[in-house]
C-alpha cells in the first residue's frame, strides 16, 4: 500500500558514518527486508567506528549536514576487537566539546546497530530525521561559512549577490 | 584527469522500479571527471560485466563506479571484472542504490535524488582511490601448540599427521592434562587413561612432533605465517636424552611424603618424580623445593644410583627460539578455587561449603582420583579422613557456576554430566551406598547425554534434589548437609559421610598473561575470545592464532577434540599455500610526518605497530617512527583516527577519500 | 590646510559620513579587545587604546576572496572580483605608527605588479591620523625615526588639544576634499594648546649602520642566539602594520570553491616549504633572520624605506618575548 | 581593592637557580640550561638557553617568568641541541607538560635535569611586565593552581612558599557560566571569540603538546580544516585543537596567554579536562602514563549517550 507521502517544508540532510560490519550490514538488512524510512540519510561506510575521526563530524556539519549519525557494532562485537571501544571514548569527549561550543547535541546521534538489527537502523534513522526536521536547518555552520573578516567582505550587496550566485 | 565510468544497474526492476536509472546516469554523467555513464538491466550478469569491460577498454576508463546493490553483495564480482579489463581492482567502487535506496524508499523522486547523490559521492571517492597491490606474506609451515592436554594432543597429532612439524609445549613435566586424571568418561564410561595414553605415546613417537614438556612460553613475536616463539625450558635436573626411565632414582629417593598434585594431594610422591606412571616423557623431574640436595647440599642419592648419569643438579633453564607459522592455544582449564576469595579476583569463594576445612568435602577431580583404578586408593571410594567407605554421599552441583553474586555467571557445562557419572561410579563401587545430588537444573544436551543422566536416577538410584545447599557442617564423623527441596518445598537435612562439590571450570592460571604475550583477547573470566561466536569459533581475532578446548570456554571431551581438530584444519588450510594473500586494507605510516608519539601503537588492537629507528648514513639515530606491519594489521583504522598528525593512513579509507565523500554531499 | 574641529563635530562628521554610506573604520572594541573595524556610530570609537591589529587590514584584509570557480563535467567556469566596486572608506583615529606604515605598503603593492585589490581600496580610503598621547615601554617609533606626532601616511592629521577638540592639518587632496565637503564642521584654528604627546621611549637608532651590518652578516651566530627561542608563529607579522606577505589558497570542494588571499608570515615553517618537501629556511633562526633582513635591509635595498614603524605590537605580543627594538639596537652597536 | 601576592621568595629562587645552573654547567652534568632571563622592557623576562657557566648569572625567576619552557624540549623545536642532558627551570604547571611528554615518548626523564621552582604565581598576559603580582594581575591559571611545588624534580630551591591566597577560580567560574547558557548563546559567545582569530598559530606553536612534524591543519590533501583566517576555518581549527589536546593538556594555559586576540582558549582545554575527569577519572600531568584517557578504554565505559 502506497500511502500518500506527507510533504514537508524542510528536508534535513542527515549524514551517517557507519562501520561496514555491523551497521552497514544492518542497513542492508533493512533493505532486504523492504523496510521503509526517510530518504534523507546518506551513508558513509568505514571499516570500523574506530576509524571515524571527530573531524569528519565537524566537516559534515560544515558541509551542510543538519544531523549526523555515527553507528557501529555493539560493545564486544567489534570485528576489530576494540575499535568501537576506542570510538566510544573519543565521541563521548567530542560531543562534550561540541556541546560546549554551542552545537545542539540533538543533531548528533550515536548508536550501536548490529548486522541483525535492520529494524533498529530504521528506527534510529527515522527518529533522527524527524527530530532534526522539527529543529529546522542547522544554521550555525552554514552562516559561519558565509561570514568574512570585515576587511575581506565585499561591501556592495549587489556585487556579493552576483558573486555568490555562481 | 580521471576518466570515470559509471554503470547504473536496474537490478531487473529492483532498482529501476523506484529509481529513475536513466536520470541517474544522465545526471552523474555531468559530474567533473566522469567520462562515461550508462545504465543496464543486470550489471552482475555476464553481458553486464562484458559491457563494463568493453567500456573500460573503449572509453579508456581510469576508474569505475558500479551503482547497484550493496558492496557486501557484489564488490568482489565487479572488482574482478575491472581487473580482467586491466584496471586495479581497488579503483572500482560500488554505490549502494538498492539496499540503501530503492528498497527502502517508495517515492520515486526522492529515491532518484538520493541515488544521484549516493553515486556522486562514490564518484568523488573513487577519484581519490589509489592502486593497491595485493599483499603477500610468506608462511613458515610449522606450528606451535600450547598445552599438552587432550586438545593440544589432538591438534598436534592432526597437524603432524598432515606432514607439518609441530612444536608442542607443556607446562607440566608430562603431557596428558586433566584427562589423564579422570577415571571414566561420560557418556560411555570408558576408561580415560585407556583412551588417553595411546595418544600420549603417539605424540612421544611422532617424528613431526617436537615436545617441550616442563616448558613455558616466554615471548611471542611476529605475525601470521611468521611467528618467533621463545620457549623457556625449565631445568628438570634430569637429562632427557640420557634418562632411560628405569625409575631407580625415585625408588631410592628418601623424600617420599610430598603430596601428589596429580592425585589431588591424596597420594604421595618422591622429590624426584614423574607425575604418574604413564607420563610422557617418562623422564623424572626434581622438585627442587623439596629435594634435600637442593635444600641442604647433602644427599645426592639419585645421582649416585643413576646408571646413565642423567641426573644433573647444575641444569639451568634454557631459552629456545622456534619459528612457526601458526599457533594453537590449548591451555585448558583449572578448577575453581573455592575456599577463600583469591586476592584481586572478582570471584568470592565458597568458604561456607567447608572445602579445605572438612577433609571429607572434596571436589569432583578428587573424586575422579578416588574412583580411578590407578589412583591412590586403587579405585576404592574411601574417605580421605579415615579411609572408611562412605555410605551416604552428597553431590552438590553448580559450585561457583551460574552464581553471579559469587562472581561467575556462566554454566561450566560438564558438571551435570560428570556428577551423574560420579553417582554411577559410586553406586558401582559402594553397592549399599546412597547418593544424593543437589542441583538447579540438569543440563544434558549432547548425544546420549540425557539418557545417561536418566540412567543415574533410574538405574543407579541416585536421588536428585532440586535446590541448593544452604549450610554444611561437621557433626561427629558425619557432615550435615542442610538444603531445600524446592520441588516439594521442604527443608532437607542429610547426614553424609562424604560431600563432592562440582566446582566451576575456570581458565588456567596465567591465561591472561599468556594472552598478552600472544596478543589475543580474553573475556573477563580470562577465557580466550574467538573471532566470531558463531562463524569463526576456533580462530582468534589475531590472525594465525587458533583456539582449542576449554581455554576458550567450558567444554567436555568430545567438544574439545572436535575443536582441536577444527583448529588443526585451520592451520592446515593456512599451510596449504606458500604465500599468504590478504586484502590490502592496511595502515601505512607516512614517516616524514610521524613524530613518534605512538598513539597508534597504544590503540592498535592487533599489536601491529612497531617502533622503527631512522638512522642517517653514519648510522646515528635520528628519530624513532611508527611502522605498521602489514601482515599483522587488521585494517580497522583506529590508528589513523587517533594519530594527531594523520601520519598513518588506512589504505582504502584514506582521509582524502572520506573527505571527498563528505564534500560531495 | 590647518583647521580646528571640536570633539562633538568630529562625531557629527563621522556619523554624517556613515549615514551617507561611507564606510568609517575606526578603533573600537570587539569582544573586549581594541581593533580597527567599521563603526556604526561615532560613539563606538575608542582612541585611548592601541588597536591589537594595525590599520593595514583596511587595504590588505586578513582574508579576501579573489576569484571563484565552478566545475561541471569537464568544463570549469571562473568568476573574478570587481575591485572597482569596493566601498569608499574613511579610516579614522589612526595611530601615527600605523599611518606611517601605509606608504611603505604602497611601495610594494604598486611595484612590478599592481595589486588592484590593495590599490583600489587604498584609492578609495581617506586616512585621518591621530597624534599619539599614550605610549608604553614596548613602543619604539622614535627608534626608527618616527615620532608620536608623525604625519606620514595621513591625509588628514588630528592633534588633540587641551579642553577637547583637535587641530587638523591636511596632507593631501583627499584630506582637503574631506574638509571642503564638510566645511561647516570645521573652524579656523584656535589658540588652545596641544595636549602633550607621548614620551618617546627610545633613542633613535642609526638604521644605516644596521643595514650596513646586515649587508655583511647573512651568516652570523647572532641569528641562532636571538631566534633559538622563536617558536615560529605568525603573531608578530600579523599584528605588524608593515608586514605584507600573503598566501593564496583555493578552498572549496571538487565542484565549486573560491580562491582566497590571506595573511602569511615568514616565521611559519610552511612559508618556504616547497612542494618537493625541501625547505630552504628549515630552521627557525633562518626564518627569523629573514624577518630582520626584510625589514631593515631587503626593503631598504628595493624601496629605500624601512619596513618597521616602531608600533611595538610585536614586542608586546611575542609569546617568547622577542624584542625587535632590542635586537636592532644591538645590531646598531656592532 | 587588589590583594598583593607575596613573591619575595623569587629573589632567593633566582639566586638558587643561578648557583645550580652554574654548578651543573661547570661540572658538565648538563649541556645547556633552559631558563628565564631579563629583557629590555622593565620587569620582563624571556626564555633563554645557556650553555656557559658564566651565563648562569643571566638567569632570573620573576612574576614575568610566564613561559612554559617544556616547549623547548619537544621535537617541534629542532633548533635546540639535543646532545647530553638538558637542565630546565620548571614551575609546577610546566612540569605537568613534561610528565605528559614523557608518556608520549617525546622525552626521557634521564635526559633531563629538572630545576623545580616553588611558584606563587605569574602575571596574566594582560598585565604589563613591570606590574606587581596581585589578585588582579595574576594569570587566571594560577587561581586554580594545584602544583605550587613541583614534585619529583632533581633540584628545588630550599625556600618557604607563602601559603597561597584563596582566589576565585576563574576557569571553573567561567565554565560554569557558559554551561548554564543555551547552545545558541554559547555558539554566539564562541563565534564572537573565534571571529577575532587571525590564524597566527601562536597557540599551536607554544603548546608543548603540539609537537607534530606536520599539523593536520596545515595539510591540503585533503584539507581537513580550512586554513584561511575566516570565521568558519577559525572555528574548525579551535575545535580540532581542543580535541587533539583532550586528555593531554594539563593547563599551562600558554595558548591563551599568547593569543594576540585574547581568545579564551584555555577554557576549551579546561572544559575537556573537566569532562575527562568526570568520565574516566583521569587528570593529566601528575604521573607518567603510557596511555591517556583517549588511547585506552574500559568495557564498562559510559555509553548512556549511545542509542
Amino acid at each position: 500500500m502506497h500511502s500518500e507521502k506527507q510533504k514537508h517544508s524542510f528536508e534535513p540532510k542527515i549524514i551517517a558514518f557507519v562501520c561496514t560490519w555491523c551497521t552497514y550490514a544492518g542497513a542492508d538488512l533493512a533493505g532486504t527486508s523492504r523496510m521503509q524510512y526517510p530518504s534523507n540519510v546518506r551513508v558513509l561506510k568505514f571499516p570500523c567506528t574506530g576509524r571515524i575521526d571527530p573531524v569528519f563530524i565537524l566537516k559534515a556539519f560544515q558541509q551542510g549536514a543538519d544531523g549526523v549519525l555515527v553507528s557501529g557494532c555493539h560493545p564486544g562485537d567489534c570485528h576489530y576487537i576494540a575499535g568501537n571501544f576506542h570510538a566510544r571514548r573519543r565521541f563521548a569527549a567530542f560531543r562534550k566539546l561540541l556541546e560546549f561550543v554551542g552545537v545542539d547535541l540533538n543533531r548528533l546521534q550515536f548508536s550501536w546497530v548490529s548486522a541483525a538489527e535492520g529494524g533498529k537502523w530504521v528506527e534510529v534513522v527515522t527518529d533522527l530525521t524527524e527530530k532534526v526536521r522539527a529543529m529546522g536547518p542547522m544554521a550555525e555552520f552554514k552562516q559561519l561559512a558565509l561570514e568574512e573578516q570585515w576587511s575581506g567582505t565585499i561591501g556592495t550587496p549587489e556585487l556579493k549577490e552576483a558573486y555568490n550566485a555562481i | 584527469m580521471s576518466r570515470i565510468g559509471v554503470f547504473v544497474c536496474h537490478c531487473g526492476e529492483n532498482i529501476s522500479r523506484t529509481v529513475d536509472v536513466e536520470r541517474v546516469a544522465a545526471q552523474v554523467g555531468k559530474l567533473p571527471g566522469v567520462a562515461f555513464a550508462t545504465d543496464y538491466k543486470y550489471m552482475c550478469s555476464d553481458p553486464g560485466q562484458n559491457l563494463l569491460k568493453k567500456a573500460i577498454i573503449e572509453q579508456k576508463l581510469s576508474h569505475v563506479v558500479v551503482a547497484a546493490c550493496s558492496p557486501r553483495m557484489h564488490e568482489r564480482t565487479f572488482r574482478k571484472a575491472v581487473e580482467s579489463a586491466g584496471i586495479n581492482p581497488f579503483l572500482c567502487e560500488m554505490a549502494n542504490i538498492r539496499e540503501h535506496c530503492s528498497w527502502v524508499h517508495e517515492n520515486r523522486e526522492e529515491a532518484t535524488v538520493k541515488a544521484i547523490e549516493i553515486v556522486g559521492m562514490m564518484v568523488e571517492r573513487v577519484k581519490k582511490n589509489r592502486v593497491l597491490p595485493t599483499i603477500t606474506v610468506p608462511v613458515t609451515k610449522r606450528s606451535l601448540v600450547i598445552g599438552g592436554g587432550i586438545a593440544g594432543i589432538q591438534a598436534a597429532l592432526d597437524i603432524a599427521d598432515c606432514g607439518h612439524e609441530v612444536v608442542l609445549v607443556e607446562r607440566e613435566p608430562s603431557i596428558g592434562g586433566h584427562m589423564a586424571q579422570l577415571s571414566e568418561t561420560f557418556p560411555t564410561l570408558d576408561c580415560s587413561q585407556c583412551i588417553m595414553t595411546p595418544k600420549m605415546v603417539d605424540v612421544a613417537n611422532h617424528p613431526k612432533i617436537k615436545l617441550y614438556s616442563y616448558s613455558e612460553i616466554e615471548l611471542v613475536e611476529g605475525y601470521i605465517g611468521n611467528f618467533q616463539v621463545t620457549i623457556r625450558k625449565k631445568a628438570r635436573s634430569v637429562d632427557e636424552d640420557k634418562c632411560t626411565g628405569c625409575g631407580l632414582c625415585m625408588e631410592k629417593c628418601p623424600i617420599k611424603k610430598i603430596p601428589s598434585k596429580f592425585d589431588c594431594n591424596l597420594g604421595m610422591r618422591t622429590a624426584i618424580y614423574v607425575p604418574f606412571p604413564q607420563a610422557v616423557p617418562n623422564t623424572p623431574v626434581i622438585d627442587r623445593e623439596n629435594c634435600t640436595k637442593f635444600k641442604t647440599g647433602k644427599c645426592g642419592l639419585c645421582q649416585k644410583v643413576c646408571g646413565p648419569g642423567a641426573v644433573d643438579y647444575e641444569q639451568e633453564d634454557r631459552l629456545i627460539v622456534e619459528p612457526v607459522g601458526a599457533i594453537v592455544v590449548a591451555t585448558g582449564f583449572d578448577l575453581y578455587t573455592i575456599n577463600e576469595k583469591p586476592k584481586g579476583s572478582m570471584i568470592k569463594g565458597y568458604g561456607e561449603f567447608g572445602h579445605g576445612k572438612i577433609p571429607d568435602v572434596i571436589d569432583g577431580m578428587t573424586f575422579e582420583r578416588l574412583a580411578s583404578a590407578s589412583g591412590p586408593t586403587g579405585g576404592k571410594i574411601l574417605r580421605p579422613s579415615d579411609g572408611k567407605e562412605p555410605k551416604q554421599i552428597v553431590f552438590i552441583q553448580c559450585i561457583g557456576s551460574r552464581a553471579r553474586e559469587k562472581g561467575i555467571s556462566y554454566c561450566s557445562k560438564v558438571c551435570c554430566m560428570y556428577t551423574a557419572k560420579h553417582t554411577m561410579l559410586y553406586h558401582h563401587k559402594v553397592h549399599d551406598g546412597q547418593a544424593y545430588v543437589f542441583f538447579m537444573d540438569a543440563r544434558t544436551p549432547g548425544k546420549s547425554y540425557d539418557e545417561f543422566w536418566r540412567r543415574s536416577i533410574e538405574e543407579e538410584e541416585a536421588v536428585y534434589i532440586r535446590g541448593m545447599v544452604s549450610r554444611l557442617y561437621q557433626k561427629g564423623d558425619k557432615i550435615v548437609v542442610m538444603g531445600s527441596d524446592i520441588a516439594v518445598g521442604v527443608q532437607v537435612e542429610i547426614e553424609a559421610d562424604m560431600v563432592v562439590l562440582a566446582t566451576a571450570i575456570q581458565p588456567q592460571k596465567g591465561a591472561d598473561t599468556l594472552a598478552q604475550k600472544l596478543g589475543i583477547s580474553y573475556d573477563k573470566y580470562n577465557f580466550y575470545s574467538e573471532a566470531h561466536a558463531k562463524l569463526r569459533p576456533v580462530e582468534c581475532a589475531t590472525a594465525g592464532i587458533y583456539l582449542a578446548g576449554a581455554c576458550q570456554g567450558p567444554k567436555d571431551i568430545p567438544d574439545t577434540v572436535s575443536q582441536a581438530s577444527a583448529a588443526a584444519a585451520k592451520v592446515m588450510t593456512l599451510f596449504a599455500k606458500d604465500q599468504l594473500e590478504r586484502e590490502p586494507i592496511v595502515a601505512r605510516v607516512r614517516e616524514a610526518g610521524c613524530v613518534g608519539c605512538f598513539y597508534c601503537k597504544k590503540v592498535c588492537p592487533y599489536g601491529a605497530v612497531e617502533e622503527k629507528e631512522i638512522r642517517d648514513r653514519q648510522g646515528n639515530l635520528i628519530r624513532v617512527v611508527a611502522y605498521v606491519n602489514p601482515g599483522v594489521c587488521g585494517g580497522c583504522g583506529t590508528c589513523q583516527a587517533t594519530c594527531p598528525s594523520k601520519s598513518v593512513e588506512l589504505d582504502g579509507y584514506t582521509d582524502e577519500q572520506i573527505v571527498a565523500m563528505i564534500e560531495a554531499l | 590646510m590647518q583647521k580646528y574641529i571640536s570633539k562633538q563635530n568630529l562625531n557629527t562628521l563621522l556619523d554624517t559620513m556613515i549615514a551617507e554610506g561611507t564606510r568609517v573604520v575606526a578603533p573600537c572594541l570587539n569582544a573586549g579587545i581594541p581593533l580597527y573595524e567599521p563603526i556604526k556610530s561615532a560613539s563606538e570609537m575608542v582612541t585611548e587604546l592601541l588597536p591589537r591589529r594595525s590599520s593595514k587590514e583596511a587595504f590588505f584584509p586578513v582574508c579576501e576572496d579573489i576569484m571563484s570557480y565552478a566545475k561541471e563535467g569537464q568544463h570549469v567556469s571562473l568568476k573574478d572580483i570587481d575591485p572597482s566596486r569596493f566601498q569608499e572608506t574613511v579610516l579614522v583615529g589612526v595611530r601615527p605608527c600605523d599611518a606611517a606604515a601605509i606608504p611603505v605598503l604602497d611601495a610594494v603593492f604598486s611595484w612590478d605588479y599592481k595589486d588592484e585589490f590593495f590599490l583600489e581600496r587604498r584609492k578609495k580610503t581617506t586616512i585621518i591620523g591621530l597624534a599619539c598621547t599614550d605610549a608604553d615601554d614596548a613602543c619604539f617609533c622614535s627608534a626608527v625615526g618616527l615620532s608620536p606626532g608623525e604625519t606620514k601616511g595621513s591625509d588628514l592629521f588630528l592633534t588633540p588639544l587641551e579642553g577637547g577638540g583637535y587641530a587638523c592639518e591636511t596632507f593631501s587632496d583627499k584630506g582637503e576634499a574631506l574638509i571642503t565637503s564638510h566645511k561647516e564642521l570645521f573652524s579656523e584654528q584656535t589658540k588652545a594648546k596641544a595636549l602633550p604627546l607621548a614620551e618617546p621611549q627610545t633613542e633613535k637608532i642609526d638604521l644605516k649602520k644596521v643595514k650596513a651590518w646586515l649587508d655583511g652578516h647573512f651568516e652570523d651566530p647572532l641569528w641562532d642566539c636571538i631566534a633559538v627561542r622563536c617558536v615560529g608563529c605568525g603573531a608578530c607579522a600579523f599584528v605588524c602594520p608593515a608586514c605584507h606577505c600573503f598566501d593564496i589558497v583555493d578552498e572549496g570542494t571538487e565542484k565549486a570553491g573560491k580562491r582566497r588571499k590571506s595573511w602569511d608570515a615568514c616565521g611559519f615553517w610552511k612559508f618556504t616549504h616547497h612542494a618537493s618537501g625541501h625547505n630552504p629556511r628549515n630552521l627557525q633562526p633562518k626564518r627569523y633572520r629573514n624577518r630582520i633582513m626584510h625589514k631593515f635591509k631587503y626593503y631598504d635595498d628595493k624601496f629605500g624605506q624601512t619596513l618597521c614603524s616602531g608600533c611595538g605590537r610585536c614586542v608586546r605580543i611575542c609569546p617568547v618575548g622577542i624584542d625587535i627594538a632590542a635586537i636592532v639596537e644591538e645590531i646598531s652597536k656592532k | 581593592m587588589t590583594q598583593p601576592i607575596d613573591t619575595s621568595i623569587y629573589i632567593a629562587i633566582t639566586e638558587a637557580i643561578r648557583d645550580e645552573a652554574k654548578r651543573l654547567l661547570l661540572e658538565g652534568q648538563v649541556s645547556a640550561v633552559i631558563g628565564y632571563a631579563g629583557a629590555r622592557r622593565k620587569g620582563s623576562a624571556q626564555p633563554v638557553i645557556i650553555s656557559q657557566a658564566e651565563d648562569a648569572a643571566k638567569l632570573i625567576f620573576s612574576p614575568a617568568s610566564v613561559n612554559n619552557l617544556a616547549l623547548y624540549l619537544t621535537k617541534a623545536k629542532k633548533e635546540i641541541p639535543k646532545n647530553g642532558k638538558i637542565g630546565i627551570v620548571v614551575k609546577g604547571c610546566d612540569l605537568k607538560a613534561i610528565v605528559g611528554l614523557m608518556g608520549e615518548s617525546q622525552l626521557k626523564r634521564e635526559e633531563l635535569y629538572l630545576i623545580g621552582v616553588p611558584c606563587a604565581g605569574v602575571l596574566a598576559s594582560t598585565a604589563q611586565p613591570s606590574t606587581g603580582l596581585t589578585a588582579e594581575t595574576i594569570a587566571p591559571k594560577c587561581t586554580e593552581c594545584n602544583a605550587h611545588l613541583p614534585a619529583g624534580c632533581d633540584y628545588v630551591p630550599n625556600v618557604q612558599l607563602p601559603a597561597p591566597l584563596q582566589l576565585e577560580e576563574k576557569y571553573i567560574a567561567e565554565i560554569t557560566r557558559l554551561e548554564a547558557l543555551t547552545p545558541v548563546e554559547r555558539w554566539a559567545y564562541w563565534k564572537e571569540q573565534f571571529a577575532k582569530c587571525i590564524k597566527c598559530y601562536a597557540c599551536r606553536q607554544v603548546c608543548p603538546f603540539c609537537f607534530c612534524e606536520q599539523c593536520l591543519c596545515d595539510r591540503n590533501k585533503p584539507q581537513m580544516v580550512e586554513s584561511t583566517p575566516r570565521p568558519a576555518g577559525n572555528t574548525a581549527w579551535h575545535i580540532v585543537r581542543a580535541m587533539h589536546l583532550a586528555g593531554r593538556c594539563a593547563g599551562c594555559a600558554e595558548c591563551e596567554r599568547v593569543c594576540p586576540m585574547d581568545i579564551p582558549l584555555n577554557l576549551l582545554n579546561r572544559k575537556m579536562a573537566k569532562e575527562l575527569k568526570e568520565l574516566y577519572a583521569y587528570e593529566a600531568g601528575f604521573e607518567v602514563n603510557d596511555k591517556g584517557p583517549l588511547s585506552t578504554f574500559d568495557e564498562k565505559d559510559d555509553q548512556s549517550f549511545i542509542k
